[in-house]
């Protein structure tokens, strides 16, 4: 390239005051390939604009160097008025003489120099500069939603509302999450199923969502706009369509296993409804405990025997289907911290002392006890429970050191419940400090202080055992020194919040990264909270982070509106300074694939290719090629070098 | 020991049976006691080989040339090539197949232990027999060398000949081989970065002095750079004697190429080049020594690698060569990496 | 009596944090030498090993390499790549025998405009009693 | 004083004129000597052409000895130097050192036929011959020039072919069929059995691409042309152009010194390292 | 011509008297001898072998300025010359097979184009040979190719260990001017002298142990089987480096690039550098062809420009014998072995 005109701005006097641009123009007038170099007093303003577009097309000008402020503020100006002028835009580039020189210096001849120093290194880049086109890729206009709870059932609702086709996919039988298994909620104290259920039922209601329950991800592949998902639909013996609701299977089903709706306080049948507002509602056979299901069957089949409508079918097969989607939402919500880790508080040791969803089935009106608070082991009335929080979280020694943020206020909630449950009662809470940050959180906690009179004891539990029917709890009240102990009937423990089971194999799938503590990583912390560091995917719920309902939905719904802008558009446009393999130099090594942070790098046939839509162009990969053989467009090792060289006078 | 027998009967096996395309192990050059790498390729050949200590040519080198062979020819001999490898050889393998240069299948692996020994320095061997010229240089027994000298066999401590890189070798053990002769005997290198710690000590100009002196008198043969396992680059960014350009490789991109060192061999430009390769092996070097010893005019390049091995290890816990499946050094980082030398 | 040395030092800052707290400082008019010649790249995580021992050939006396703190990458983890590779730079170049003040890395958020300025400051007078880096600058 | 043989004389460009665009671009450049006349020279003879700062490459001159003011050279566009050449505009400074080579023998061919056959940018040092036989006329017999390209748009010299075809057959040959394109189409070889020039009292000059000339030279045997009734150029890296740096030989021929004109007869006593 | 004896302990008194050279003289390195003209030594070491690098490196230097360019105000480019300075030089220690490489090198940077860095070094430098009275190397073969121990071939003088003292045979002018510096410390001959030289040269040739049986038979025979797989086998441990060619006393092959110091204005220079033909892109066009693209390929050129090329040209060897290429080779390569071969090849 040999034909570049270098533009100098005076800007006022905030350059020209302590930069002498005349001279900073005829230096550059005298640099090789410089055809054309000229000052003015404002470049950013029309005539100055006006200036460039004519020497562009005066002078045959193929590339362009405004020297002025710093680039982002007006890069995009100056590329614009050269692409007003048939050029290129990125035949344009910026040196910025203002905010890192003019501002910061004041002697003037010096300023002078380093202002010449840093536009011939800008003139030596944008002369080797590509002309380029914006990358485009076609969108295809439908969203994948994993997970169906709350934060997966409203990004699925805000999205289809918009007018685009979801498909939401729910491993388990029904949609509704931990939510529906919620007795009330805090700090209002709704009911937890009363505000759910309508949403279920617009999810299956909804002409744009296509509902896929009892379905796992399977493979994925693609980038934003344009991924392929691979959906294996396991089978539920049971057609929906046909299905009644008539309960009469479940009646003859003589198989009993622990009902996880109840998280095991009671029982269901192999053949089952997971709980009554089920969406779909639909039975099915659990196949892991149908015996029919088995080879050696001793396939009763009394469930098919009494299915009126014939909606019973054994021979359903797993399924595979495969869809394209543009944008994904990972709402995979949370699991309790497995309990045969809390060994030291009896859980699973003691049939009365529960987790806090064990709770809420207690406190539900639906629940094992039809909302009465029992001991599991004698259907007795607790009169003194024990609510321990940080089970598990805090704990970095031991288990894990984050917050799940949600305990202090279900904990609050739970004793508060419990006392208008057994007014008689007496509710202790074992805290290490109370986090109720969220709107009327603190005055809820107040309340269960103040108007339930619940105990709140700062310390932690160092043991809970046994001892003649009661469960004897020890702990410590850090606050005045003392060992306490506490002969309780029942022990909740507020467990940590863990990542759903099997959300690791899918974070494969979808190459997104996790987090140090297992929940999905964010793109940016502060920024960009519900991206993925995936372009194209985004995360709703406590699969990123343990959170409450209000801020489960208030993240779907964000989520779900950085998937609608890109559904909205009909093909997505991407900066083009992307990187780029040399092919005869790559090697094949992959280094530049373990660093891309974008996933935008693979192999294939022993070389890297760049997916142009996934690249942001942050060179890391071209500074771990140890053969330069993938680079950055218009940002080459071979740009840094002519810019090196130039600056220092070469 | 190692038994030669047996080298030579895997060898035959493994060509006769035609597992291998052909085979590499050592030869003596003419009748003396020196050796060269050798290609068998004929089960009948396999008298030639010797092991020796002075076979401290790392033969993982000629997969470069094998590859690019398989590169050239349209219907290519894709067996696998048999070769015999030490321990600091084997973790070379390692490293090729973690930066996937080579499979696993691509290369049939005789592994030899060092067992108490290791390879001889021919300066250390001549300035220990004082003149006098040795007509065979053999292994000894329990950690020594038999030198025959005048028909007379000298016994002399693996120590006091061994090459530097033995003496500081992590691992004198194949760590991957198809076969493996010898016993696993652990040897205690003792420090490892024993011949660094001198030039660490130095104050900064007596080292730049030191550094002067090396680089000033290289000659840019690429001697260092071509007997490298792990320089296989088609094309070196540092400076290239070979320019990976192909029929669709445009003028522009020609004349774009980066030219990061000038072809005049003043200490600028030798600087540049070692430094280039020193950073580019950091984390890749295995440590076989082979740099140091090809060069004509004995530019100690083992310290420049040495040093880069001891940063790996001792800023980022990094050991070369253990685990093909690990990531490259600079693919990979922990959060708490120190920097404490950021501001 | 010849002028006072004033030492060229090349600056690799990265866009979204140090060239952006670079402009702060010139914004907020924080006043620093002129010695330093900045080089906007995209990412701390994208500066070779070439780029510093090109710039010292070609005749820099000081070479700066300034990027994001860790954990606020623009590019999630390009800067942690950076003070790896850079690590062994600085190890490198010193052990042939650099003046370890020729060769610094720095964390720069856009915030910090104040200290952008102080570390040129620094920098600047670190550099000018090692006179002209004439160990790896080319003679021609 | 010995002359400095390394030591290049400026040249100024004086024209440059596009000859083929595109991926692999061709241009034209007439130089003139900004010290004096130029040089003399035979056909076929090649300059050492410098860009200072890029460095040299040796290009044929393409114009014929007998035309003074200015040398002429076609060149591709295919490395560094040739990359900026591209880029340089009249009135532009370049180093011109030479002539070097041998040339072709062209006072021997006096009263011959002559067929020039090229392909590609391997007009180049074919036209300086051309010109020559063209301006001495009477010296030779039939003149006759073959010439193709890959597409229309890569054949060079297009106005001048136009031109010679008042005075001289042109059978001009394109790779692949295009529309408007009335000749022939098909390699320049198979074009050379098309036509079939007769061996009688002739001599055949070919240049261009090493396989078109491989195919060629076995036309034109096939038509019965013998070994020393053909000539071809031979290209090679080169660096001094004077028989010393030691990287263009074939053989114990320094094809900068000793070359590149070859009749076929001596070509094929040679090893074939070209 | 001009015979005399010198004393061994007058011999740094001679060295003094050259006040108007730069005194080149082996100087031990722990890599091996080199050429040094560190003044403070002023004998050769008896134990002396030869120079790793040998003395070519002091007439062809590795790196050669031809011209500096400057991009003039009014945008014309001035050349400027750099030649070498005009500094008379003396290299002692030449090892009779050296002597012969340089007048080897003078037929390459002689005849048409007379290259004019290379005499002015060549003009200005006295080789001081030094005979061997015992092989430098156990790789020497120089009797192979039409040397010896005392060959005189592109030597100013030649010294021969007499133990006590040296025979000095001045073979030209410049060598006679090198006696003249200090005349008084040169004796007379006796014919005791000659008979101990004569003795020392013939007890040399005996000693040499390497021989390359008819050389000469080699150029037909490297003709015969140029085409052959024989190239493959025999290249196919080369490493590719520049050892043998950077270190041979003969080879001659060099590289000419620009360098540039700034862009605003132009400034540069155009220099030459040692190249040799075992890189790849020695002879590699710009297109990415090459036409020798191989190992086997190259290793071919580098015999047969020793022992067919250069024979056809100025018929005698390219190579001198010393061996170095044998003795430095990292992976064993042996000219005499490989050559030897190649005469049975077929056989």
């Amino acid at each position: 390239m040999k034909r570049t005109g270098v533009f100098v701005c005076h800007c006022g006097i905030n350059i020209a005051g302590t930069v002498d641009v005349k001279k900073v123009a005829a230096e550059l007038a005298k640099h090789p390939g410089v055809v054309h170099a000229e000052d003015y007093v404002y470049m950013c303003s029309d005539p100055g604009q006006n200036l460039i577009i004519q020497a562009i097309k005066e002078k045959k000008l193929d590339s362009v160097v405004v020297a002025c402020c710093s680039p982002t503020l007006h890069e995009t100006t100056f590329r614009n008025a050269t692409k007003k002028a048939g050029l290129n835009p990125y035949r344009c580039e910026i040196a910025n003489i203002r905010e890192q020189c003019s501002w910061v210096h004041r002697e003037k001849s010096k300023a002078t120099q380093k202002a010449i120093s840093i536009t011939r290194g800008v003139v030596e880049k944008v002369r080797r500069n590509e002309s380029l086109e914006d990358v485009s890729v076609p969108v295809t206009k439908r969203a994948l939603v994993i997970g169906g709870g709350i934060a997966g059932i409203q990004a699925s609702l805000d999205i289809a509302d918009a007018g685009y086709e979801v498909i939401l996919v729910e491993k388990s039988p029904s949609i509704g999450g931990h939510m529906s298994q919620l007795s009330e909620t805090f700090p209002t104290l709704d009911c937890s199923q009363c505000i759910l259920t309508p949403k279920m039922v617009e999810v299956s209601k909804h002409p744009r969502i296509k509902l896929m329950t009892y379905s796992e991800v399977q493979e994925v592949s693609g980038y934003v706009g344009n991924f392929k998902v691979k959906i294996l639909k396991k089978p539920t013996y049971v057609d929906p369509d046909k299905c009644t609701l008539c309960d009469e299977c479940t009646k003859v089903c003589p198989i009993v296993v622990p009902n996880e709706f109840d998280m095991g306080l009671t029982g269901r049948r192999a053949i089952y409804i997971p709980f009554p507002q089920a969406i779909p509602a639909s039975y099915t056979i659990d196949e892991k405990a149908c015996p029919g299901m088995f080879d050696t069957a001793i396939a009763c089949g009394k469930c098919a025997d009494v299915c009126k409508p014939g909606a019973i079918n054994f021979d359903m097969k797993p399924e595979i289907v495969e869809v394209d989607v543009g944008a994904i939402v990972v709402a995979t919500g949370y699991d309790l911290y497995d309990k045969s880790m809390m060994a030291e508080y009896g859980y699973g040791q003691y049939p009365d002392v529960l987790d806090g969803l064990q709770f809420e089935r207690l406190l539900s009106a639906s629940g094992p006890t039809g909302g009465r608070i029992l001991r599991p082991s004698d259907k007795k009335e607790p009169k003194e429970v024990v609510f321990i929080q940080c089970v598990g979280s805090r704990d970095p020694e031991l288990h894990w050191p984050y917050c799940s943020k949600i305990c202090c206020m279900y904990t609050a909630k739970h004793a508060m419940l419990y006392k208008h449950h057994v007014h008689d009662g007496q509710a202790y809470v074992f805290y290490i400090d109370i986090r109720s940050g969220g709107k009327n959180y603190e005055e809820f906690v107040h309340r269960a202080v103040e108007e339930d009179g619940v105990l709140y004891l700062r310390g932690k539990v160092s043991r809970v055992f046994e001892d003649n029917g009661k469960l004897i709890v020890w702990g410590v009240d850090t606050l005045t020194g003392k060992q306490i102990e506490i002969a309780a009937d029942m022990v909740v423990l507020a467990m940590a919040i863990r990542p759903s089971k099997g959300m690791d194999e899918l974070a494969k799938k979808l190459k997104i990264a996790l987090d140090k503590d297992g929940f999905l990583a964010e793109a940016h912390p502060k920024l960009r909270p519900v991206e993925s560091m995936t372009s194209g995917i985004f995360l709703a719920g406590a699969a990123q982070a343990p959170k409450d309902i209000p801020e489960a939905v208030g993240q779907a719904s964000g989520a779900a509106a950085k998937a609608m802008a890109i559904l909205s558009r009909d093909r997505l446009f991407h900066s083009p300074t992307v990187a780029r393999v040399i092919r005869n130099l790559c090697t094949g090594c992959g280094m530049c694939v373990s660093v891309c942070p974008f996933e935008a790098i693979s192999l294939k046939e022993g070389k890297a290719e760049v997916n142009e839509i996934l690249c942001e162009g942050c060179g890391t990969c071209s500074a771990s090629c140890l053969r330069n053989a993938i680079q950055v467009k218009n940002l080459t090792p071979h740009h840094i070098q002519e810019m090196i060289k130039a600056c220092l006078g070469g | 020991m190692v038994s030669l027998d047996q080298l030579k009967e895997e060898v035959k096996k493994a060509l006769s049976s035609g597992k291998v395309k052909y085979f590499i192990g050592y030869e003596n050059i003419g009748s003396g006691w020196q050796v060269r790498p050798a290609f068998i390729r004929q089960p009948e050949d396999v008298d030639r080989l010797v092991w020796t200590p002075a076979c401290f040519h790392n033969l993982v080198r000629f997969l470069h040339d094998e590859k690019r062979r398989r590169a050239r020819e349209k219907n290519p001999d894709i067996r696998p090539v048999g070769l015999v490898v030490k321990g600091c050889d084997s973790r070379s393998i390692n490293v090729l197949l973690q930066e996937k240069y080579i499979e696993r299948n691509d290369v049939y692996i005789i592994g030899v232990s060092c067992e108490l020994t290791g390879v001889i320095n021919i300066t250390k061997l001549n300035q220990h027999l004082n003149g006098l010229k040795p007509q065979k240089v053999l292994f000894g027994s329990k950690g020594t060398f038999k030198v025959i000298v005048d028909d007379r066999e000298i016994e002399i401590e693996a120590p006091d000949i061994l090459a530097d890189r033995c003496l500081e070798c992590p691992a004198n053990f194949p760590v991957i081989a198809d076969v493996i002769l010898g016993e696993e005997i652990k040897r205690n290198p003792g420090n490892r970065y024993q011949s660094i710690s001198a030039y660490e000590k130095m104050a900064l100009d007596e080292r730049w002095s030191f550094w002067q002196q090396q680089f000033s008198r290289c000659l840019r043969c690429y001697a260092c750079r071509s007997v490298c396992p792990m320089c296989y680059c088609d094309e070196c960014v540092a400076d290239s004697i070979a320019y990976a350009v192909t029929a669709e490789t445009t003028a522009d991109e020609k004349a774009q190429k980066t030219r990061w060192v000038e072809r005049n061999p003043e200490l600028s430009e030798n600087i540049f080049y070692h430094l280039v390769r020193a950073i580019h092996l950091a984390g890749r070097c295995v440590d076989c020594g082979e740099c140091e010893r090809v060069c004509p005019v004995e530019i100690p390049l083992r310290l420049l690698n040495k040093k880069m091995e001891k940063e790996a290890k001792e800023l980022f816990g990094y050991e070369v060569g253990f685990d093909p499946a690990q990531p490259p050094l600079i693919a990979c980082f922990r959060d708490n990496d120190p920097q404490d030398f950021i501001r | 009596m010849a002028a006072e040395f004033e030492p060229r030092i090349v600056a690799f800052l990265c866009k979204w944090c140090s060239s952006a707290g670079a402009d702060l400082a010139g914004v907020s008019r924080m006043e620093y030498p002129p010695n330093v010649i900045p080089i906007q790249v995209m990412c701390s995580g994208s500066v070779s090993p070439l780029y510093v021992f090109s710039a010292l050939s070609h005749g820099a006396d000081g070479v700066l390499v300034s990027g994001c703190h860790p954990g606020d990458c623009h590019y999630i983890k390009g800067n942690y790549y950076a003070r790896r590779r850079l690590a062994l730079v600085k190890k490198l170049l010193e052990y042939i025998g650099l003046e370890p003040q020729r060769f610094q890395m720095s964390w720069v958020s856009a915030t910090e405009g104040v200290k952008f300025s102080q570390l040129i400051y620094d920098l600047v007078k670190e550099l000018k009693p090692l006179g002209p880096q004439t160990k790896f600058r080319r003679n021609y | 004083m010995v002359n400095n043989v390394y030591l290049p004389r400026i040249g100024e460009i004086i024209e440059i004129k596009d000859e083929v665009k595109g991926a692999r671009p061709i241009k034209t450049f007439r130089v003139r000597l900004t010290d004096g006349p130029i040089f003399s020279f035979r056909c076929g003879q090649c300059a050492m052409l410098s860009v200072f700062g890029k460095g040299e490459s040796m290009i044929s001159i393409s114009s014929s000895p007998l035309v003074t003011d200015y040398l002429q050279f076609s060149i591709l566009k295919m490395g560094r130097v040739t990359s900026a050449l591209h880029e340089m505009e009249p009135g532009n400074l370049i180093g011109v050192r030479g002539p070097y080579g041998n040339g072709f023998p062209i006072e021997s061919w006096k009263g011959k036929n002559l067929i020039f056959i090229g392909g590609g940018i391997g007009l180049a040092p074919i036209w300086s011959v051309l010109q020559t036989a063209l301006l001495q006329k009477d010296d030779y017999g039939e003149l006759m020039l073959i010439y193709g390209a890959r597409t229309s748009q890569d054949l060079v010299f297009r106005s001048e072919l136009q031109q010679l075809k008042n005075q001289i057959p042109v059978h001009l040959s394109i790779d692949v069929a295009e529309p408007g394109w009335s000749e022939f189409v098909g390699f320049v070889p198979q074009n050379v059995l098309d036509k079939k020039p007769s061996p009688q009292n002739a001599i055949a000059i070919t240049c261009g691409p090493p396989i078109m000339i491989k195919f060629v030279i076995k036309a034109l045997k096939d038509l019965g042309f013998e070994d020393d009734q053909i000539y071809t150029t031979v290209e090679n890296k080169m660096k001094c152009g004077i028989g010393k740096c030691g990287r263009c030989n074939i053989g114990h021929h320094y094809v900068c010194k000793d070359g590149p004109v070859y009749s076929w007869a001596q070509l094929k006593e040679l090893p074939q390292e070209f | 011509m001009m015979e005399k004896t010198i004393l061994k302990s007058s011999f740094p008194q001679w060295i003094k008297s050259l006040q108007s050279f730069k005194v080149f003289i082996p100087k031990r390195e722990n890599f091996g001898w080199e050429l040094s003209s560190n003044n403070q030594i002023l004998e050769i070491a008896s134990d002396y072998t030869y120079p790793v690098v040998p003395p070519k490196k002091l007439i062809f230097p590795q790196e050669e300025i031809f011209f500096e360019f400057e991009q003039n105000p009014d945008n014309g480019i001035e050349l400027k010359e750099v030649l070498p300075e005009e500094s008379p030089q003396v290299i002692f220690g030449v090892r009779p097979c050296d002597g012969r490489a340089v007048e080897a090198m003078d037929l390459v940077f002689g005849g048409s184009f007379e290259d004019l860095y290379y005499w002015r070094r060549r003009r200005q430098t006295t080789l001081v040979g030094l005979a061997c009275h015992q092989p430098p190397s156990e790789n020497c073969f120089c009797l192979s190719v039409e040397g010896s121990p005392y060959s005189e071939d592109g030597l100013d003088i030649l010294l021969t260990d007499l133990g006590d003292r040296y025979f000095v045979k001045a073979l030209t002018e410049k060598g006679e001017k090198l006696l003249s510096e200090a005349p008084s410390l040169f004796k007379e001959i006796t014919p005791k002298d000659r008979e101990e030289k004569e003795r020392v040269h013939l007890e040399a040739q005996g000693k040499i142990k390497r021989h390359l049986n008819g050389a000469r038979e080699l150029p037909e025979k490297i003709k015969a089987i140029f085409d052959s797989n024989f190239w493959d086998e025999e290249s196919s441990n080369c490493l590719r480096c520049g050892i043998c060619t950077y270190l041979c006393p003969t080879c001659h092959c060099f590289d000419i690039n620009d360098e540039t110091k700034s862009l605003a204005p132009l400034r540069g220079r155009r220099i030459r550098t040692w190249d040799t033909c075992q890189f790849p892109d020695f002879t590699m066009h710009s297109s990415g062809h090459n036409p020798r693209p191989d190992r086997a390929s190259r290793l071919r050129q580098r015999l047969a420009h020793k022992f067919l090329y250069f024979i056809l040209l100025y018929d005698r060897f390219q190579c001198v014998g010393c061996g170095r290429c044998i003795s430095l080779c990292p992976v064993g390569i042996d000219i005499i072995e490989v050559l030897t071969r190649a005469r049975n090849h077929g056989k």
